[in-house]
This record gives structure tokens, sequence and C-alpha cells, in this order.
């Protein structure tokens, strides 16, 4: 059979290696020969999607061959439920940043090969089942994306690089140990998070130990995902990044702490994940509420979205706490719907920052009027960003609130809060750059080039049809879902 | 026939897209395209009604998604309550959609105006066709959306920009409790059909009476009651039709809509009818109160419309359900026609401050007879059509024995009449007071004010004890039985406080008559001003809600700067001064290191020597 | 023949005092000058073991060799950079040049 | 008397090489060093090595002292007597050293112990013939480093200006 999961994975890294031997003079060709590389890189996701049997609650696609025999370390790949819609958000929206990295105008070669690297890592972390296989891609899309901050970044690009960088590391760094811990515990030692999530549910770990180990492992996600009071790296690191590495870092990299949530916190430590249920709808609520609260503070539109992040985010880890069926497929979907909504939103600050060079809400004004179609895709995606029915945000966060209601109603009601709030926001924000009367600076505004509305309309469509028929995401992870909760012994 | 329910909306729907994607190439037939579908909408309403009426009901389309192990159905519901709001919206929303075609004429923005209202329209048909709560609130959200798109639809004035952020944000606070009440109503009861509403109203106790509530404070947020009225007098930075069709007609009222059509959980617990006919009694008399006094022409009738959406929660909550959707009928005719007549006014003179009108009888006859049409269905003179529907709500609060909201009841009626003959008076009457050129509409405008002036004159026939309560009968609730019989002494008493009212108007207003003593009037300048800076509330939320609110979001910015984020660079900051006390180590001079070497030396000789010597 | 120990001893104390000129001489010749010392002190323990062993191997003396033309070459190429150092620098106190730090 | 012979040569050895690393003038240092090497030299007859004896003569006395003549003159004024030719941390090197050589000292007491077999002096043609047959790998790499000494050197020591 031929190797899916490894051709996402080793396409970037050719195309990657392709560019590196670009000669320099040729420099202009690495743009194309990486939209070639990520677009293949989409159809293979697309394909990956159509062939998915959406009743197989296992993995699927798998691959397996030994590595490092030594210390029995696999090379082991395969998608399910859980992590297919994720991967096939990284190869869209990789495809779209690519699209839209048309900004970047010097030191193109490098730029181009790191942000294939990148791709590597980040479909390589949704696709490893072996835990030193997930350890390699988690830091390996640290590496690229420290660069790309550092080097293509705005004025502050050293400290939000080395901010995002450290406070990463730091987390992770705890769950190298975490995942030490776990290899030594097993008998035989092993890396597969299959075997682990099998032998801990024949009580491999103690709880007191399992308390530990989730916390071990919970911290690095808590701080990807990242969750109140670790969200600090957060605003600086997507605020100085170009418009496409925002993209990837809200749409994807945020999405490999809750990924990460899913596939080793829950199955493999399931009765510490149940421990601490009541604090994952805590600090779910404090991120959605303090989130939007902050974000109503912001007068820069991109730190206003940063924050934005923060807050969808908390949706995701009450979906978490919720530890029903409702609550998890809500957070999956919030996370999906995430990627796709602040993708478009990062998109559009980029176009109007392109035109602009600036950030600041109020130097702009009334822009309803000469830049409609800009207008168009502001609205419709804050629309979507506040939750607004039909559109697909509205039904992760329905979803979510719905399945930690049976668990935490005074949190789940103290969440709605943040609803309003975020509505608030995102309308002050429409308010002062679409409405009103134009303002002088803004006269010469283009409209949305065909090549921004080619990234942006995908966005849309997606989330304007999952809205409609959420069932689309839902069906293709339920089956796993519906296993991962019988692991942690939940009926229904 | 009552299979095409679900298509009602979808023409709308269809109508919206045609415009949103081809309004530049349309041009001017993007309104004819809007009208069209909602005629279409309007005939296959006429249709589900004969269907019904030969015994069609609900039906369900299949399964949108599924909570746990509950389905959630795209399902119609048909009964005599949707069937009458799908027909008032239709018939309502396409006279003023024609409306439009003549009052948006020449504006840049023609064709976004009419894919809006298609989309509105699409939205609140929906709203009324859903069987269950997760569907009702999607396209309840849906409404609302439009209600901000077309309130800011002049963006270009800041105002109209605010208006459309407070309308959505308010109501959303509003939604926010629906929301919650939806999820209660779920983990108590595992249903959100509304066909099991009645079933399940036994056996959960005061808990529904909580999800009742909270329903409430969704439609009370919709509905512009207080304390969530704030933002309809503002969202009349709208263009007219718009406030007509949402703000008068239709949206405002599905709040009313929405609990009536929860009317079994209300009815678990007398609390949670209190609850209902207290607000409402609030809001009607605190509206009706400030539109005595206001002076813009929108305004006094966008009051107006909490005054009588209140008077339809007072109905519905003083157990009254025929009465309350019976005015919600009336309503939306002659509220329809009070702001098209407004719009028709405005188009003419264009300023909305009514001392600046002023004898435009003789120069627009159509428009001014309309209005007063209008003006005399709503002050509740017999026969026209406010004054059944008024008359059944007094009645149910009257032998419900809820004295007190009886008496609010009849108090906003006299001020109802009052500030409506008030507002005529001076607009149409009397002489010019500035130099204006008013001019008739166009036909387009004139000939929906006519249809729908003839509707608000008879359409409370449907309900009077003349046609045997036929209305009641149709929307059922049998608990209304008691009302329905004809009360000659409450008729009375209601057609006497409406002309006392208009006669107070005309005394004030034409004869110039100072009804009350000078030392009097002084000492009612305060009120007057109270009145006239809406008891401050908009100012009283500003100061104690948003700005704090604000402020406080401010706050936890700074915090986030300077304690979350200062934890993790106090961090870094930790480690750089570490090495900022370790880093002299480093002097640079090899001298230095190699004396560091020699120390090394020793220390080794010491430790190992020790080892490998023995000494 | 007088102990080995002697020697060795002779030895270390050459050895520590040229250790001591490398730590604290700042001229950088003068350096160089207390590495030949320690050179020195090496040769000598080279030169006395061999005497004092067992065998008819001329390893030491070998080495001392060695040791000698390594020493000539590293004084010869230390010598050529301090001239270099100070034609730069204008000095060649070691003090001067503290720029391999942080 | 022939230990009399070693301790008047370590003496010198001593007494030369502390002259070397205290004096104050580098000058005056270089020639200490050229008497410490000699007495080295004399340590070297001593000991039964005289090829050695020689060659610390050539080589260093003859050699590398002119190297240092001339590198201290090269870079000149530094001499001047009024600059402090030792550094700030002489103090505490010197009780390094000190208790450096003290351990030294501990440990060959507690080592170097025993008879030493009294063997004939190697002779200057075990020597060379070990040179060019044993040891010839190593000879000819050090005239190797020696060229490539000589070759970096000049290649440093131009004035590129």
């Amino acid at each position: 059979m031929f190797p899916v999961l490894s051709s996402l994975i080793f396409l970037p890294l050719l195309g990657a290696l392709a560019i590196l031997f670009l000669p320099r003079e040729r420099e202009d060709l690495s743009r194309p020969c990486a939209l070639i590389t990520t677009g293949t890189v989409l159809a293979v996701s697309a394909a990956l999607i159509f062939g998915f049997d959406r009743t197989a609650p296992g993995m699927q696609f798998a691959e397996r061959s030994l590595w490092i025999p030594q210390l029995n370390v696999w090379y082991f790949l395969g998608v399910d439920g859980i992590s297919i819609g994720l991967v096939f958000l990284t190869a869209l929206l990789g495809f779209l940043a690519c699209l839209a990295s048309n900004e970047i105008r010097d030191r193109l070669k490098e730029y181009y090969v790191l942000y294939l690297l990148l791709m590597a890592g980040m479909l390589g972390t949704f696709l490893a089942l072996d835990l030193v296989l997930f350890y390699v891609f988690w830091e390996v899309v640290l590496i690229p994306m420290y660069f790309l901050i550092g080097i293509w970044g705005g004025p502050r690009k050293e400290y939000a690089a080395i901010k995002f960088f450290l406070y990463t590391l730091a987390g992770s760094v705890v769950m190298l140990v975490g995942i030490l811990i776990a290899y030594f515990t097993t008998k035989p030692h092993t890396f597969n998070m299959l075997e682990l999530a099998a032998a801990a549910s024949n009580g491999a770990f103690d709880p007191q130990l399992q308390m530990w180990l989730f916390l071990a492992f919970y911290l690095a996600f808590a701080i990807k995902i990242p969750v109140f009071p670790f969200h600090t790296w957060l605003p600086d690191a997507h605020v100085e990044a170009p418009t496409p590495i925002s993209v990837l870092l809200a749409g994807v990299l945020l999405k490999m702490g809750g990924y990460g949530i899913f596939r080793i916190c829950l199955p493999i430590f399931p009765q510490g994940s149940a421990s601490f249920a009541t604090a994952f709808a805590v600090l779910g609520v404090i991120n959605i509420v303090y989130g939007a609260g902050v974000a109503m503070a912001q007068s820069d539109f991109k730190k206003m979205i940063a924050y934005s992040s923060v807050s969808h985010m908390g949706f995701v880890m009450l979906g978490f706490a919720s530890m029903n069926s409702i609550g998890f497929n809500g957070a999956l979907l919030e996370m999906f719907n995430h990627g796709i909504i602040t993708g478009a939103m990062f998109l559009l600050v980029g176009v109007l920052y392109k035109r602009a060079h600036t950030r600041e809400m109020d130097k702009f004004g009334g822009l309803s009027a000469q830049t409609p179609l800009y207008a168009f895709f502001l609205t419709i995606c804050s629309l979507a960003s506040l939750g607004l029915p039909g559109l697909s945000g509205f039904v992760g966060e329905f979803l979510s609130l719905m399945g930690a209601y049976q668990g935490f109603p005074v949190i789940t009601a103290l969440s709605l809060f943040g609803l309003i709030v975020t509505a608030g926001y995102f309308l002050f924000m429409i308010q002062r750059v679409l409405l009103g009367p134009l303002n002088p600076d803004c006269r010469y505004y283009k409209d949305v080039s065909p090549l921004e509305t080619l990234t942006l309309a995908p966005l849309v469509i997606i989330f304007v049809v999952v809205g409609f028929w959420p069932a689309l995401v839902l069906d293709l992870q339920k089956p796993t879902l519906g296993m991962l909760l019988s692991l942690l012994g939940v009926t229904s | 026939m009552v299979n095409v329910a679900h298509l009602i909306p979808l023409f709308p729907f269809l109508a919206f897209l045609i415009n949103i994607a081809f309004g530049g190439k349309l041009k001017n037939a993007c309104g004819p395209v809007s009208v069209a579908a909602s005629a279409i909408s309007f005939v296959l309403a006429l249709f589900v009604y004969q269907g019904f009426r030969s015994g069609g009901g609900s039906y369900s389309l299949g399964t949108w998604l599924s909570l746990g192990d509950t389905p959630l159905n795209f399902g119609v519901m048909v009964d005599g309550l949707s069937i009458m709001m799908l027909l008032v919206v239709t018939f309502i929303g396409t006279l003023i959609q024609i409306y439009s075609i003549g009052y948006m004429q020449g504006d840049p923005r023609f064709s976004r105006y009419f894919a809006y209202i298609s989309l509105f329209m699409a939205s609140m048909l929906g709203l009324v066709i859903a069987d269950n709560f997760v569907m009702l609130y999607i396209f309840w959200e849906g409404v609302g959306l439009c209600s901000y798109l077309l309130i800011s639809f002049w963006f270009e004035k800041p105002a109209a920009a605010r208006a459309g952020l407070k309308a959505f944000v308010t109501t959303r606070i509003g939604d926010t409790g629906l929301f919650l009440g939806i999820l209660l109503l779920f983990f108590t009861t595992k249903t959100l059909s509304f066909h099991d509403l009645q079933q399940i109203s036994e056996g959960h106790g005061t808990v529904l009476a909580i999800v009742a509530v909270l329903v409430f404070i969704g439609a009370a947020g919709k509905s512009a009651q207080f304390p969530l009225h704030v933002w309809l007098p503002d969202a009349m930075e709208g263009p007219t039709p718009v406030s007509a069709l949402i703000h008068a007609a239709t949206m405002v009222a599905a709040g009313v809509y929405l609990v009536a059509r929860t009317y079994p959980l209300f009815l678990v617990d007398p609390f949670a009818l209190q609850t209902v006919a207290v607000i409402g009694g609030i809001s009607a008399l605190l509206a009706a109160s400030i539109a005595t006094v206001n002076n813009d022409i929108k305004r006094v009738l966008a009051y107006s419309t909490v005054s009588q959406l209140g008077l339809m929660m007072l109905g519905l909550g003083v157990g009254g359900y025929a009465a309350g959707t019976f005015h919600l009928m009336t309503h939306a005719f002659f509220k329809a026609l009070l702001f098209l007549c407004a719009g028709s006014v405005i188009h003419a003179v264009h300023t909305q401050d009514i001392w600046k009108m002023g004898g435009l009888f003789s120069k627009m006859r159509v428009t001014a007879t309309t209005f007063l049409i209008g003006t005399l269905a709503i002050a509740g003179v017999p026969p026209l059509a406010g004054f059944w529907s008024k008359d059944e709500i007094l009645s149910a609060a009257y032998q419900n024995g809820h004295t007190v909201l009886f008496g609010v009841a009849v108090l906003t009626s006299f001020l109802t009449a009052f500030y409506m003959s008030r507002l005529i008076f001076v607009v149409l009457f009397g002489k010019p007071r500035s130099n204006l050129h008013p001019h008739e509409s166009p036909a387009t405008m004139t000939v929906p004010l006519m249809i729908l002036a003839v509707f608000a004159a008879l359409v409370g026939f449907v309900g009077s004890p003349l046609a045997h309560h036929a209305f009641q009968g149709f929307v059922g609730g049998g608990e209304s039985s008691a009302a329905s019989q004809a009360n000659g002494g409450m008729m009375i008493l209601s057609t006497v406080i409406s002309l006392a009212g208009i006669g107070l108007a005309y005394l004030i207003y034409i004869l110039n008559v100072n009804v009350l003593p000078a030392g009097m009037l002084s000492r009612l300048n305060g009120l007057h001003q109270l009145l006239l800076n809406k008891y401050y509330i908009d100012e009283i939320y500003d100061a104690f809600l948003v700005q704090p609110f604000l402020g406080l979001c401010r706050i936890s910015y700074k915090i986030d700067l300077g304690v979350v984020d200062d934890l993790v660079n106090g961090v870094a900051r930790f480690v750089a001064a570490l090495s900022e006390f370790l880093r002299p180590m480093q002097t640079g001079l090899v001298q230095n290191y190699l004396l560091v070497q020699i120390v090394g030396l020793i220390i080794l000789i010491l430790t190992l020597g020790k080892l490998c010597f023995r000494y | 023949m007088i102990p080995l120990s002697y020697i060795v001893a002779l030895s270390a104390f050459l050895f520590c005092v040229g250790v001591f000129g490398v730590l604290t001489r700042r001229n950088a010749i003068g350096i160089l000058m207390s590495v030949e010392l320690i050179l020195n002190a090496a040769n000598i323990n080279l030169v006395a073991f061999n005497r004092y062993s067992n065998g008819t191997d001329a390893l030491g003396q070998v080495f001392s060799l060695f040791v000698i033309a390594i020493a000539a070459a590293g004084s010869v190429v230390g010598l050529v950079l301090i001239i270099a150092i100070y034609r730069n620098g204008k000095s060649i106190f070691v003090d001067k040049y503290d720029l391999m730090k942080w | 008397m022939a230990e009399l012979v070693f301790f008047v040569i370590a003496a010198a050895i001593c007494f030369f090489a502390v002259l070397v690393v205290t004096s104050h003038d580098i000058f005056h240092s270089s020639v200490w060093l050229a008497m410490t090497l000699l007495s080295v030299a004399g340590l070297y007859f001593y000991l039964d090595a005289p090829f050695l004896g020689v060659i610390q003569v050539l080589v260093y006395v003859g050699g590398i002292i002119t190297l240092f003549v001339f590198a201290i003159k090269l870079t000149a004024h530094i001499g001047d007597k009024s600059i402090v030719q030792t550094n700030r941390q002489t103090i505490f090197a010197g009780l390094c050293c000190l208790i450096l050589f003290a351990l030294l000292m501990n440990m060959l007491q507690h080592s170097c112990h025993g008879p030493f077999p009294h063997s004939e002096p190697i002779s200057l043609k075990q020597l060379g013939q070990s040179l060019v047959s044993v040891y010839v790998l190593p000879f000819e790499f050090i005239s190797l480093l020696l060229l490539a000494a000589m070759v970096g050197a000049i290649a440093i020591g131009r004035d590129k200006k």
C-alpha cells in the first residue's frame, strides 16, 4: 500500500530540499516550488479524507517500522477521527498561508525552506503515534517557527520569537520527563501511544502517578493551547509574526495542544484527566471571559484577534472538561472551526496591514464603502467568530457549552458572559474599522485582490458549509470519540 | 399542502443569494426580486393555512445534529400560532418591500438593502416554523444579525453604527438567557422540541419555571422589554421601512411569539407568568410615558412599540394567551402602517423633528389619511383593530384578578391615545412650522399604505365577538375562553379611555389650552425633563455598567501585561539576573581562567589524590 | 646517583614557577617564557625517568627532543602572534584583551 | 661530589627560574630565562644526556632566546619599568602555586620510592638509531610541524598593509 501518511510528512521535506538547492540567483523559483509542494500536500490530505472510513473508530492508514530497536522506538504513523480533521486543516492552512506569503520579499529561499519544514513538523505531530516521534515533531515545529518570527517578524520580533521558543520549550521539556516516566513504568517499555493506552486501561499507572504524568503532559499542552495563565506568549508571537505565520500559529499550532490532550492525556491517563476536569472547566471559563475582556480593551487589531484566540480556546477546554460525547465533539469541532475562522481573521488583518502599515483600529473607519468585498469578508468572519448560528463557530461553542453544562452548570453559565463580550468586541471592531465616515487616510485603499480572495474564500466557504451541515465534520470524529469515551469509562 | 411550509423561508433566502451575488448587475431589479420572493412565500403560507384547515400538521425533514442520544431535527412547526405569524410576516413583509422600492430609490446600496431584507424574511420565517429550541435559536440570532445589518445600513452615520452595535449586544444579553434556558431545559427533560412542552410541563416542578424565566429574558431582549429596551429607540437610525418591518411588526414581536410558543412552560408556575406580566407592565407604562414628550417622529413610534409589546407581554402574563397573540397580530398591521406613514412623511420633509412639521394634511392626503387611521387603530377607537385586541387584554387582566396590572394597562391605553394623537395633531394639523416643501410620495409607497390601512382598520374583526372570536379559536389556548365572552362594560371603558386621551391631546395641541394651572406646570418641569431624558436609563447603564465594564477590561489588560506576563518575564529576568551575577566570572582574561583551572587541579588532587595515594 | 625524587621535586618546582609566571605575567612574552619553563620542567622529568628506567630504550630522550622541537615551533608561532596582536592593539598586555567573554 | 654538582645545578635552575617570573624588566627576564635554560642543559649533561644538553643550548639559548629578544625589541617601550608587569591575582596565584607544589611534594613522598636499577646511559648512537627507526614517523611529523609553524609564522607575521 502506498504510504500516504509518510508522503504527507516527506513531501514538504522534499520541497524544502529542492528549494535549498536552488541557485541563489533563481531565488524567485522558491515560491512556486513551495506552492506546488503545499498544493500537493493539500491534495493528498483531501484524498485522505475521501479514503477515510467514517465508521471505523481505530487507526487507519497506519505505517509502522522499527526506528531505534534498542529503545523500542517505532516510526509509527496513523490517522483516526481525532487527527483527520486537523491534518486537513494543517494542509489547507499551509497551502493558503503559502499563497498569502507573497508579502515576503527578502530571503525568499530561507523563508520557504523553513516554512516547509514547519509544515512537515506540524503534520508529523498530528500523525505520529510513537511518543518519541511525536516529541521529535513537536520540537521540529519550534525551530522553523522561531526563525520565521525572528527574521520576518515585526518590530519586536526577537523578543517575541525568543519568548515563544523558550516558553514552549519549557513546557515540552517537562513533557519529555513525562514521556520517559511513562516509558519506564510500562513493561515491556514502550513509547507506542496505543500500547500505552491499553496498558493504562490494564492499570499500568496507579492513580497518583497518573496525576503527575497528566500534569507533566498537560503543562506542555496548556502552554501551546494556551491556557490562562500560560497565554502571554501568544499575543506577542501573533502580533510580531508575519501574516502567514500568524495564520499557522493560530490555526495549527494552538491545535497541537488540544490535540495532545485528546491523543495522550485523555486515553493514557484517564483517571488523571478525570480528576482535573473541574480545573479544566475553571481554566476554560477564565480563558473565555478573561480573554474576551482583554480583547475588548485592545486597540491593535491583531492583538485583539490574538486575545480572541485565547477566549475561543477556552471553549475547547470547557469541552474537555465535560467528559462526555457532546462536549468532546464540541471541543474537537471548535478546534477545527477556530483554525478556519481565526486563520481567515489573521489573513484579513494582513490584508489591511499591507495597505495601511498599521494595525491601530482607530486609524481606519468607513472601509465598508471603500472596500466592500473586504467588508464582506471581515463581517462574515467576525460573525463566525462571535458564534453566530448558521456559521460553524456556533456549532462548536454550542456543543462545548452543552456538554459542559451537564457537569458544571454554574461555570457554563458564567462562560456565556464571554459570548456577550465576544459579540461586543467584534462588533466594536467592525464599527471602528468598517463603519462610520470614511477615514481620509483610507481613501486610496484597494479592495481585496484576486489572490487574497483566493486565500479567504475557501475558508469562508468551509465555515459556512460546516455551519449549515456540521455533520460533515462531526461524522468523521464521532466513532473515534465514542471509543475514547468508552476508554474513559463514560457510557453514552 | 402543509408540507410546503419549509419552502416558505427558502424563497426569500434565494432572493438574498441572488441579490447579494448579482446585486451589481440587477440594479433596480433587486427590489422586485425580493418582493416576488416574499409574495411567493405569502402564497405558500396561504396554502399552508388551507392545508392546516383540512387537517395538516407539523412534520420533520430529518436530523441536523445529534446531542448525545437526542436528535435535533429540521422540524417544521405548523399550528395556528405559526400560521398566523407566517401570514402576518409574509403579508406585511411583502407590502413593506414594495414600499421600500419607492423609499430606497436612488440609494447607492439599493441591492444590498434588499438582500438584507430578504435574509431577514428568511430568518424570521424560519424562526416561526422552527419546531425546537435550537432551530429557533439559530434563526433568532439570524434575525438579530439582519437587524444589526439594517440598523447600521447607513453606516456612514456614526450614530447608526453605534445603534447597530447596541442593538446586537443588548439583544445578545437576552439571548444568553435564552441559551441558558435551552441548556437547562435539555438537561432537565432531554428534549428541546416544542411538541413535547405540554407533556413535560408536568412532573418537573419549579425547574421549568426557571427555564421559563430564562426564556423570557431572551424574549425581553428581542422584544425590547425593560430593562433591555434601550436598543429599540436607537435602532430608529435604520431606514424607516426597516423600522416598520423589523422593529415594529415582526422581529420585535418574536419575543412575544416565543413566550406564546413556550406558553406551557410559563403555565407551570405562576411566578413565571407573574414575571412576564410585571415586566410587560413596567415596559408598557415606562415607554408610553416617554413617548408623550419625545419629539422625534420615529422615536415616538419606537417607544410606542416598546409600550405595545409590553402590553402584549402583560396580556400573556395575566393568562390571556389569545389576547396577547391577538394584539401581536393587530399591532403588526397598525404599527407597520404608522411607521410607513412616518417614513412617507420623512421622505417628504427630510426631518424627523415633529416640531418642524405641521399642516401636512393638505399636502399629503393619502399619507395623512392612512396615518390617521393607524393612529385611531392604535389608540383603540372602535371598531378599528386596536380596539378589539386591547380590549381583550384589559378583560384578561381584569377577569384574572390582576388589579394593579389592569390599572397599568388602562393607564397605558390612555397614554397611548394621548401621545399618538399628539403626534398627528402636531405633524398633520396646524400651520407649517418651518419652511418645508412636502409632497406626496410615489405610488409604490402610497399603495401599500392604503392596503395596510384597510387591514389596520378591519383585521380586528377576526378576533371580535362579531366573528365569534374566530382568531382565538384558531391560535388555540382554551384558557382564554373566559376572556372571550363579550364584555360590554370593558368595551365602553376602553372606548372612554381612548377618547379621553385623544381629547386631552386635542385640547393641548390644537386648541392650545393650558390644561393645568401654571404653578403645576412648572412643578411638572422636573418630570418633563426626566421623561425627555428617558428616565436617564441610557446614562445609568453607561455609567454603571458599560463604563465600569470597559474599565475592567482595560484593567485586566493591564493585569495581563503587568502581572501575568510580568510573572513570565520575571522568571526570565530572574535567570538573567542570575547570569548577571555569574557573568563576571567570564572575565575574558585567560589568566583568570587558568587560575581557576589550577584551583580545580588542586581540588582534584585533594579529592582524587586521597583515593589514589591513600594519604 | 642522587635519588630520582630529588630531580622530580626540582621539576615540580620548575613547573610551579612556570605556572606562577603564566598566571601572573601581564606581558604576553613573559607568559611565553613561563611556558618555556613548564616545558623544561617536563623535559627534565622525561630525561630523568629515562635515565633511571631499566632498559635501553631512548624513548625519554627522543621525546625530550620532540618537546624541544615543538616548544620551538610553539614559541615561534606564539611570538609572531604576539607581534601581530601588538600591531593591531598597540599592546601586548594580556589583560587589555578581554574580548573573549559573553 | 656528584650530589653537590646536582644541588648546584638545581639551585641555579630554581634561582634563575624565579627571577624569570619575578623580574620587572622583561628584557632581564629573557636573560634569566637564558640562564635557566643553560642550567637545565647542565642538568642534562649531569643526567648523561649530553646530546640533549647540546641541543638545549643550541635550540633554546641560540634560537628561542634570540627570538624572544627580537620580539621584546619589536614590541618596543614596554620594557618600561614604570609599568606593572604582574597582574592583580599575583598573591592568590602564588598561594595556589605553593599549595600545588606542596601537594606535588606530598604525592612524591608517597609514591617515588624504592631502589632504581642502575643502568647504562643511552649512547648517542642508540639515540640516533631509534630516531630514524622506531620513532621515524613522529620524527617526520615533527619536521612537518616545524615546517607548518614556519609557514604559519610567516603568514601571520607579514604586515598586510
